[in-house]
């Protein structure tokens, strides 16, 4: 089953590029964030896949662009993995969300927005989760200055 | 103290009772710190500041359980003094006190019955 | 204004007013340092190491602050245990100020010290809550062992027991 | 007819709705049963919620910025302040993660001395959960129990890495120091005075007819409720579904030893509670298997003074005490990471709160956080 899971990838997704990866399953890397929801509704439902749990969804920042990488498993055998990768560009680009195909993503995409600043297009209610809510900048990107002015004791 | 009779052991007591009380708060008057600020004097919500009205109309359901609570709170105070000079009454205040719990019982067995006491 | 801040300068001119004011004093303090209400404030490691403090083996209800208070009117020692951070530095002086007087504060652990492992690279860290509200006591560790922390209450005490009625004359060569 | 204008006095019965407000109330920050500085913004109609969401990020510390300036080694000791109840397995899946990045094999022996201290973590992290989980219903005899076991664990523990919670014990490719003289009798004395807690537990809270009426029964938690926010560990295996990376995904030396993946079907409080006791037990029969079985060999592989992984990523994960944990590390050839994301359970076994809290009554919010037992550090990172 999880030898042939790279060829079913290659199948079911014709436009993206499918890489192996060591002991931590195949990594699929899509065209960009707008192919993301139809590409989990087709993880989650087709029958060679069912990746039912997202397990991790984070972000990257590779520079000149950002990467969403998504971790998935099947609770029937969390012993199968699989990455999925989509490129973002640093500004101005909507994501559309996840949180309604994973529950667990709204929270994942509330941090992504906080730490990286990604916006997501249909987010029930995009806002920071971790830091203060007029907090500028986003930390996690690497051209973030951690300025001390910054820091009031504003609750 | 013969010619105060049983008044006066009364009377003591809440000689007593009240100089206690009133010592015990004049010196923490005298030695406490007053410096209030207006944090201070806000409403404590666990570190936030406070959110919401306070005053907010309330279900009537609590306002029963009160009323219940209340019922069987002055029964219990009837009880104390009957308890305390029991063997002075024989059978005749035995019964009397069962009929009064009686007719509580009967109370409480409406307001059961009635749901009252079920959270809705 | 108290009419405690207006009488003790008032009897201290009196020759014998100042051996009563001491005495007061001593009797204040003993029974203020003995029995000290701490807060139940944990925010990381530290706070655990402060319920290990409570519980049976090391036990700081010997020295008299059994009761953890959840509320900050009924608390008068509040004891930063764990990392301060800026969403919470807020909170931390609202707590601070909503406590009543005299009230004394623990710094427990290095991150409520000075920022502790978070104080060189970390965004969200407030290094030492001291920059916040002010500190009685410092207690370094990471976490310290629940033996520190009662040393801690104990040097507590110790400050407890030189504390002296406002308004009197300072005593000379004493610590400010 | 302006019959109609005035309803019939008849229909003015009690039974007209009496509109109440909502009142909104803080369970803020600073709070005995939050575990930790978290916030919980309620909406309530008298007793009954209407709505919690729960607000985080008062300890957060910005860990995985920091992992970008530090090396790996030096970032190991951040591990622990993740989940320092079972700091134990938090360095273990950070030392996987990087140890899968430079293809570095641990000898046998570090593995089992890793099994063995990441068991006692668990062990010591589950017994935290039960005295707080007492102490929140109102029972404080469960935490003096507990805490004295703990005490017992910890005095091993530090023993073996010389800290009693933040142990930075774990180093990429093996172990810090071999077993001291002395610690295997002792932890043996241990086991055999451990063997018979659990049966007072159960006699102190699982049997107790007021702890077993507040826990039956709340906060529900359904496999697809749980499968769609992610929910791991204990909470999931609570609800039926038997996930446990140490069988399913076995790791490390996991499939030398025999222990069982404690599942109950019913989903609520109370079977999250009996999940975790029973696993006190499975915890305490693996530490046994350690210790009886460890082989010989030296503690740790041969690693460079200077770790300097090739360019690549990798993403290992350990079944830590509240689920699976996780590092992500990125590595761009030189000695620091690009990016350490850090998969944590508590996070997403709290966003199924607000869920699990619709139509609650007040006092059970606190049973249910309380068998949900999440981190607030850890959440916030």
């Amino acid at each position: 089953m999880n030898a042939s899971l790279p060829e079913a990838l290659r199948a079911a997704f014709p436009g993206a590029a499918v890489e192996e990866r060591g002991g931590f399953g195949p990594v699929l890397v899509l065209g960009g964030g707008a192919a993301l929801p139809e590409a989990c509704r087709a993880l989650r439902s087709q029958p060679e896949f069912v990746f039912d749990v997202l397990e991790d969804y984070t972000a990257l920042d590779e520079g000149d662009r950002l990467q969403l990488v998504l971790h998935f498993i099947r609770s029937e055998e969390p012993a199968v993995q699989l990455t999925v990768k989509a490129p973002v560009a640093r500004t101005g680009e909507e994501v559309p969300t996840l949180s309604g195909l994973f529950g667990s993503a709204e929270w994942y995409e509330r941090e992504i927005f906080d730490l990286f600043g990604v916006r997501f297009a249909g987010h029930p209610d995009l806002r920071r989760i971790l830091l203060p809510e007029d907090w500028q900048g986003h930390p996690l990107l690497k051209d973030y200055r951690d300025d001390k002015t910054l820091h009031r004791t504003g609750d | 103290m013969q010619t105060l009779g049983s008044y006066g052991s009364i009377v003591a007591a809440l000689v007593v009772g009240v100089t206690c009380l009133g010592a015990g708060m004049f010196v923490s008057w005298i030695f406490r710190p007053d410096r209030p600020s207006t944090v201070k004097l806000e409403p404590y919500e666990c570190g936030e500041p406070p959110v919401g009205p306070a005053l907010v109309r309330f279900r009537t359901y609590f306002y029963l359980f009160a009323i219940v609570f209340v019922i069987f709170d002055v029964e219990a105070v009837f009880l104390l003094p009957w308890a305390v000079a029991f063997r002075g009454f024989g059978l005749f205040g035995f019964a009397e006190m069962l009929v009064f719990v009686g007719i509580l019982l009967l109370g409480l067995a409406y307001a059961w019955r009635k749901g009252v006491l079920k959270w809705q | 204004m108290a009419i405690v801040e207006k009488w003790p300068a008032f009897t201290e001119r009196f020759p014998g007013g100042g051996l009563l004011l001491t005495s007061i004093e001593f009797f204040l303090n003993w029974g203020r340092k003995n029995s000290l209400w701490p807060l139940t404030f944990g925010l990381s490691c530290c706070a655990i190491e402060m319920f290990c403090t409570g519980a049976p083996r090391y036990d700081w209800a010997r020295l008299g602050n059994e009761v953890l208070r959840a509320s900050p009117r009924q608390a008068d020692m509040m004891v930063v245990a764990g990392t301060v951070c800026w969403k919470m530095a807020g909170r931390i002086q609202r707590l601070y100020e909503q406590m009543a007087e005299p009230r004394y504060v623990i710094a427990m652990g290095a991150c409520a010290v000075s920022g502790g492992p978070f104080h060189f690279d970390s965004y969200g860290t407030v290094r030492g809550v001291d920059q916040l509200i002010p500190v009685d006591i410092y207690l370094p560790g990471c976490p310290p062992k629940p033996e520190a922390l009662l040393h801690a209450v104990l040097e507590l005490e110790k400050k407890i027991a030189a504390d002296r009625l406002p308004g009197r004359r300072p005593v000379k060569g004493a610590r400010p | 007819m302006d019959h109609d204008a005035f309803p019939d006095p008849g229909s003015m019965t009690a039974d007209l709705p009496l509109v109440t407000d909502e009142l909104t109330l803080n369970m803020g920050p600073q709070h005995p049963s939050t575990h930790g500085a978290m916030r919980l913004i309620l909406r309530l109609d008298g007793e009954r919620v209407v709505s919690a969401s729960p607000d985080i990020g008062f300890i957060h510390r910005g860990m995985e910025k920091m992992a970008e300036t530090l090396t790996y080694l030096q970032y190991i000791y951040l591990t622990d302040r993740l989940d320092y109840l079972s700091s134990m397995l938090n360095e273990w899946s950070y030392c996987r993660a990087a140890e899968a990045l430079a293809g570095i094999e641990v000898p046998r022996r570090a593995e089992y001395l890793r099994v063995l201290a990441g068991e006692l973590s668990r062990l010591a992290s589950h017994l935290v959960w039960l005295g707080s989980m007492g102490m929140d219903l109102g029972a404080f005899t469960p935490l003096t129990y507990t805490f004295r076991e703990r005490e017992m664990i910890l005095d091993l523990l530090e023993m073996l890495s010389g800290q009693r919670m933040t142990f930075n014990y774990l180093r990429i490719g093996g172990v810090a120091r071999d077993l001291p003289p002395g610690f295997a009798d002792r932890a043996r004395a241990f086991l055999d005075y451990f063997a018979g807690m659990p049966d007072i537990y159960d006699r102190l809270l699982s049997d107790n007819a007021i702890f077993l009426a507040r826990m039956r029964g709340q906060g529900r938690l359904t496999p697809e409720l749980a499968r769609s926010h992610a929910v791991t560990g204990p909470n999931l295996r609570g609800c039926g579904v038997a996930l446990d990376l140490r069988r399913s995904d076995p790791y490390s030396v996991y499939p030398d030893f025999d222990f069982e993946v404690v599942t109950r079907p019913e989903g609520d409080a109370l079977a999250r509670y009996r999940v975790r006791v029973e696993e006190m037990r499975q915890s305490a029969r693996i530490v046994r298997q350690a210790l009886d079985g460890l082989p010989a060999g030296d503690i740790s592989a041969k690693v460079g003074r200077v770790f300097r992984p090739p360019a690549g990523e990798a993403y290992a994960r350990v079944e830590s005490s509240r689920g699976i944990q996780g590092f992500y590390l990125v590595s761009d050839g030189s000695t620091q990471p690009a990016r350490c994301r850090i998969r944590v359970p508590s996070f997403a076994n709290l966003s199924v709160l607000p869920e699990l809290l619709r139509g609650v009554h007040v006092a059970d919010i606190v049973a249910i956080m309380g068998s949900i037992d999440f981190i607030v550090p850890e959440i916030d990172r």
